[in-house]
């Protein structure tokens, strides 16, 4: 596949180009394919490997030159994830990175707006984390709210 | 005038007041049974109206948004009804040799723009754009009702709506205007004109109810709600009754010691008539947009209603 | 005691010049009263009974050998009644308008005066002279906006009327030998008729006729606002004054009829009028700027009495000149509360304003009583007069001018709405805004009330009118008090007032049966969005009347102003290539004065 | 029928009946359709189901409505938009929940950020079962929302009036995502 030989590492899987590349080897991989016909990217994604203790991120990129689909994956350390920004090459990745940054908790170096996004007065942990424990969480909140009886002896 | 024949001048105004809201809230009943029939479904009982105005009316809590949006509720109902009592129904000429159809014309824009005010009041900004849709929308068909108009009372030499009725009222349903080849052209006019005045489908633009939130009475809820459903229902009597009026001899066919009963009974016949038509055509038609309302009315109908302007004018000056 | 009224008009003039702003309006409105006694007084002449003041009807001033005649006719005496109480109206209104006495004054004043003269002058000299003098005063105050365009089009338009004036005025003069107004009924043939018709092309100029309009929606938008007040509600009808004078009651109709039989010269006049009110009202409603959108709505409404002069009927005659009185005042109202808001707020631009009715609720009735009238609301007595024109056009079947009218009509809700939406309703802008100053709103509810008066009894304007009609042989109209009959139909305006006050009880008990609670503005359905997060403005004002966008801009705005446009620039390349004579070199000078000289004696040769 | 001038008016005794009568023959529906649950309104306001000939007609703002209709499940966000639109509805005011994520959550019963049971913060008059209701379950609800408004049982805006503090309370901790005893700051 095109991009397995521009990276020069890789593997085929279902079809697309799975590629593993380390943090640091991310932008010059990017700006890469960018320049070589892979101008569409598609989307971010983010995997949270609890037993591993690390964070997936996953670059999804197309060409529509060759119609080839490309994913990008690097790890970090899950303690105090941060990743550079991606957001020069393409614009549309500073979204992501807020989704991601709001959903995970990954800082995002060289992003000026992880501003609270989708959630509102959010202050909890980040709620996609493995750890967070949602079924406990329901529990503690929406389950403890109260129901609002009518009081029988007052009326209406 | 003595203290008896005001008396019966205010009750015969009162009467009819009374008839022409419960009329047009009885057709409205029936034009959305009629709807309902065309899209196959059984629609709601024709008496439906009359429960919802109630229930409006009868709201315990309503919303304000301060003394200008209560004008929309004084003056709807007010400017309206004062609009039906100066048109002749049926014969019955009510308060018609007291103005004429130029003030008609003009008592027609107080309801409307008492409407407006109390919308633009509310600050909301879907009644903004639909007021000004609802405006854009009459200067349309103004033109070419309008035109029409005045091309029927150059023919009858009078402005006065109940000197034309009384003319085309001579020789019963042969004298009607809408016998004579010029006033067929400017009554087609004149009817698509009484579409977009009813704001029926395809020129209900300024309600709107999937873009704008039905514009204007965006923020009326209670009894200002029902003010202004008992305002489109007067309204609906009054401008067919206005159109039966210029074209159709205000209904006027009999004349002697029943006639009074059998020309109520054919305007009434006659205004069904028109509303049935608005409606079927509001069933079978998508919405427009502005500008293609707006190209409509001021190419198309404003052409042939000149076309019978002139063929009248050429009449008039033989 | 009249040349003691125009002393004490100038001498005020003087004054104010010297004087503190406050000391200067004071001074300027109560001087500007007097005239108002002199009108009363005159009352008595023309079959009202009113009280008399001895003021004398006729005077003559002799000036080095020549006489100007002065003297109240019926004619000018219904003008002085619409427009001289507008002045010391404005005056009040300026009382808490102006920052400093910054020469506003002393020039209103003469204005004031050369209005006065204006109306009174009975002979051609005092007439030129009173209106040269009326158009340099109101010059220096346009020239007070500092606005280059406004300046240069109301000067090159005012020169236009004087000029064309002068040369019907020369003509006439030439022709009989006799400066007096009286004499020119005499006067037949071609001469006749080029000086008539030159002083209509004069006069239509003050009067914002199109295609002479072009000066106006630059001098309203940018000048001082209780000046333009006067200027659309007063001087604009100086220019209908003039008309209605040379058409109607000097006969220039006859005139104009002997010449070319054939030609209905008054109905070019009503399609000038129509398509003016047609045109104007389309522009109007396309603006942004609200004193645009005023002067627009000038041009429309001042379109309406040229319609009625253009029919010529005393049905339409009637009309017109009730709509001048109309005019007169709503038109003032409007300018001015313009001015209280801009004064409020420092704004002008309709799509910048909002929200303002609840802050300034006094301002909002009176600009929304005079809405009322521009827009012939039959609960106004604007509807009266355009009743009477739209009667009268049936009336003569006039096909083409009917229905431009009427549309133009339906198209005045259009911008009406447009100012009150944008300005008065609406989103709450401005909530730190304060009522405008007593000054102010005192000034537009005193204008109001004429129109409060002949709504309720539009009979008494057609009395008060009669004299003038009567005097230029123009029979008046059948009425009672409150009813007006034609022969087509009958307008009753207390019938209509008596059955809406009936059809408001109905309504008033809908309204008091249930309570209401009177919610802010930040509870508004906003497809469940609540307030503090919907970040921009809701404003729908801005682009408001987006649809028509397309169909008026292009056909109407270029041929209004293209012409204008094509002037001023031709005036600018003109005057560039004349200022290149000046090249600042002694030589070149020097073969100027040379070749003058060669000139000079090659004629002296030749003869 | 029920008209009172001046300050008589606004007690709940002198709810006449006949005003009950109308408001129960004319329900106008303000449908909030957040969740899949929308997609079953067409069918009953079309041919096959016609809600309108029992004078349910769908409306366009709050103002206008007297039953609100909510479609399915409820995020936390979409939440402050339904009590906003119930609060804008003039009373008497009715809410009929539909679905079984109104009732405990449904198919998420361990979001994070739904809510559970929608009666906790507004007062809800019918509960429609199911995922999905059919629409003769909708048609069904709406004629026991009338039996209700009948027999005087449909009274969940007086609740909401009645308790409006405890309500505003529940509201504001779940919209501020508060635990109690628990205040921890990521």
């Amino acid at each position: 596949m095109k991009s397995i030989e521009l990276i020069g590492k890789g593997k085929e899987m279902h079809g697309r180009a799975y590629i593993e590349v380390m943090p640091d080897e991310l932008e010059n991989a990017i700006k890469k394919l960018k320049e070589n016909g892979f101008n569409h990217f598609v989307m971010l994604s983010c995997i949270d490997w609890l037993e591993e203790e690390k964070f997936e991120l996953v670059y999804h990129l197309w060409s529509y030159e060759v119609k080839e689909h490309v994913m990008l994956s690097v790890r970090m350390n899950r303690n105090n994830a941060s990743m550079p920004s991606m957001s020069h090459l393409f614009p549309q990745i500073e979204t992501y990175e807020r989704e991601i940054h709001e959903m995970y908790g990954i800082e995002f170096d060289g992003n000026n707006r992880l501003t609270p996004f989708l959630l509102e007065n959010w202050h909890h942990a980040p709620p996609m984390r493995k750890d967070f424990d949602s079924e406990k969480f329901v529990g503690k909140l929406y389950e403890s709210i109260p129901f609002i009886e009518e009081d029988e002896n007052e009326g209406i | 005038m003595d203290v008896m024949g005001i008396a019966i001048k205010v009750a015969l105004l009162t009467a009819y007041a009374v008839i022409g809201t419960c009329v047009g809230l009885l057709f409205m009943g029936i034009g959305r049974k009629i709807i309902a029939r065309v899209h196959n479904r059984v629609g709601p009982p024709f008496y439906q109206n009359f429960i919802d105005v109630a229930k409006l009316l009868s709201k315990k809590t309503n919303i304000s948004h301060g003394w200008i949006f209560d004008l929309a509720l004084l003056f709807s109902i007010s400017g309206i009804l004062l609009t039906l009592l100066f048109l002749p129904i049926g014969g019955v000429q009510l308060l018609s040799m007291e103005g004429d159809a130029f003030l008609v014309l003009y008592l027609l824009a107080i309801p409307a723009l008492g409407f407006a005010l109390g919308a633009g009041a509310s600050g909301n900004p879907n009644a903004g754009v639909g007021v000004m849709r609802a405006l854009v929308m009459m200067l349309s068909y103004e033109l070419p009702f309008i035109i029409t108009l005045i091309a029927l009372m150059i023919y009858y030499d009078t402005t006065s709506l109940a000197t034309i009725v009384r003319m085309q009222s001579i020789n019963g349903v042969k004298s009607w205007a809408i016998t004579m080849p010029p006033f067929m052209l400017a009554a087609f006019a004149a009817d698509m004109a009484l579409q977009g005045m009813l704001m029926e489908q395809p020129f209900d633009i300024p309600v709107a109810p999937h873009e704008i939130a039905s514009g204007p009475m965006v923020e009326f809820g209670g009894k200002y709600l029902g003010s202004l459903m008992l305002y489109k229902a007067i309204a609906l009597v009054a401008e067919t009754t206005l159109f039966v009026d210029l074209f159709l001899g205000g209904g006027v066919v009999a004349h002697g010691n029943f006639a009074f009963v059998i020309n109520f009974i054919v305007w009434l016949a006659l205004i069904f008539l028109l509303f049935i038509l608005s409606i079927l055509i509001a069933a079978s038609f998508p919405r427009f947009r502005i500008e293609q309302a707006f190209g409509f009315y001021w190419k198309y109908e404003a052409i042939i209603a000149a076309i019978s302007l002139i063929w009248v004018y050429i009449l008039v000056i033989k | 005691m009249l040349d003691i009224i125009f002393a004490e008009l100038i001498i005020a003039a003087i004054i104010t010049f010297f004087v503190g702003k406050k000391i200067a309006s004071i001074i300027a409105g109560f001087i500007s009263i007097l005239p108002l006694f002199a009108l009363i007084d005159w009352a008595n002449n023309f079959g009202f009974k009113t009280i008399s003041f001895g003021i004398e009807r006729q005077m003559n001033i002799s000036v080095a050998g020549i006489t100007l005649h002065l003297g109240i006719t019926p004619l000018s005496w219904f003008f002085a009644l619409m427009i001289l109480p507008l002045f010391p109206l404005i005056m009040l209104y300026s009382y808490s308008f102006f920052k400093e006495n910054d020469g506003f004054y002393p020039f209103m004043l003469f204005a004031f005066a050369s209005t006065f003269g204006i109306l009174l002058s009975k002979d051609m000299l005092s007439l030129f002279l009173f209106w040269e003098i009326m158009s340099w005063s109101s010059f220096l105050l346009v020239y007070r906006s500092r606005d280059k365009e406004a300046i240069i089009s109301y000067l090159i338009f005012s020169v236009f009327s004087a000029f064309a004036i002068l040369f019907g005025l020369m003509i006439l003069w030439h022709e009989n030998f006799s400066l007096l107004l009286s004499d020119i009924g005499r006067i037949n043939g071609i001469y006749g008729f080029i000086a008539i018709a030159s002083l209509i092309i004069g006069f239509s100029v003050k009067s914002v006729l199109m295609p002479l309009h072009a000066w106006a929606p630059f001098v309203y938008s940018k000048s001082d606002e209780p000046f333009v007040a006067f200027l659309s509600g007063g001087l604009s009808k100086l220019g209908y004054y003039g008309m209605f004078l040379f058409l109607f009651t000097l006969n220039g109709v006859k005139i104009l009829q002997n010449y070319t039989p054939n030609v209905a010269w008054n109905y070019l006049l009503a399609v000038v009028g129509s398509l003016s009110a047609f045109v104007a009202t389309m522009l109007a409603i396309m603006q942004d700027d609200l004193r645009k959108l005023l002067a627009y709505s000038s041009i429309g409404q001042l379109g309406y009495i040229a319609i009625g002069f253009g029919i010529g009927t005393p049905l339409a005659i009637t009309g017109a000149l009730f709509q001048a009185f109309n005019h007169a005042f709503f038109k003032a109202v409007l300018f001015l509360a313009a001015g209280a808001v801009a004064y409020r707020t420092g704004k002008w631009k309709i799509s910048e304003l909002g929200g303002l009715a609840y802050r300034m609720p006094l301002t909002f009735l009176a600009a929304l009583f005079a809405i009322f009238a521009l827009a012939a609301i039959p609960i106004t007595s604007g509807f009266a007069a355009k009743w009477l024109l739209y009667e009268a056009a049936i009336q003569q079947k006039y096909v083409f001018i009917a229905p431009l009218m009427l549309i133009a009509g339906v198209g005045a809700f259009l911008y009406s709405f447009r100012i009150l939406y944008g300005v008065f309703l609406g989103e709450n802008r401005y909530p730190d805004v304060k009522e405008a100053p007593k000054s102010m709103i005192a000034a537009m509810f005193i204008l109001m009330l004429p129109l409060i008066i002949f709504v309720v009894f539009p009979g008494y304007m057609l009395d008060l009118m009669k004299p003038a009609l009567s005097n230029s042989g123009i029979e008046s109209i059948a009425h009672t008090k409150f009813a007006i009959e034609t022969s087509l139909a009958k307008y009753n305006s207390m019938a209509v007032l008596i059955t809406l006050i009936a059809a408001m009880v109905p309504a008033f008990i809908i309204y008091k049966a249930r309570k209401h609670r009177i919610t802010s503005f930040e509870d508004n359905y906003l497809a469940g969005e609540p307030y503090e997060f919907h970040n921009p403005s809701m404003h729908a004002a801005h682009n408001f009347y987006k649809p028509l966008k397309g169909v008026v801009l292009p056909y109407f705005e270029p041929g209004a102003t293209y012409y204008f446009e094509k002037i001023y620039k031709g005036i600018g390349i003109l005057s560039n290539g004349i200022r290149r004579i000046y090249t600042g070199f002694v030589q070149d000078y020097a073969i100027y004065v040379v070749i003058f000289l060669l000139a000079v004696m090659g004629w002296l040769i030749w003869m | 029928m029920g008209l009172y001038i001046g300050d008589k008016m606004m007690k709940y005794e002198e709810w006449s009946k006949l005003a009950i009568k109308v408001s129960k023959a004319s329900l106008w529906m303000l449908h909030f359709c957040t969740g899949c649950g929308a997609i079953e309104m067409p069918p009953v306001m079309t041919s096959r189901y016609d809600m309108e000939r029992f004078g349910i007609a769908p409306m366009a703002t709050p103002r206008q409505a007297d039953v609100l209709l909510i479609t399915g499940y409820l995020t936390v966000k979409t939440l402050r938009r339904v009590i906003q639109v119930y609060e804008q509805m003039q009373s008497p005011k009715y809410v009929i929940a539909f679905g079984s994520c109104t009732i405990n959550g449904g198919m998420y019963w361990d979001s994070y950020n739904t809510i559970k049971h929608l009666e906790k913060y507004i007062p809800v008059d019918v509960y429609i079962t199911g995922c999905m209701p059919r629409p003769e379950g909708i048609i069904n609800a709406f004629i026991k929302l009338m039996e209700l408004i009948d027999e005087g049982k449909a009274r969940g805006w007086e609740k909401y009036q009645k308790y409006y503090d405890k309500y505003k309370e529940n509201q504001r901790r779940v919209f501020n995502f508060e635990i109690e005893g628990e205040n921890e700051e990521y």
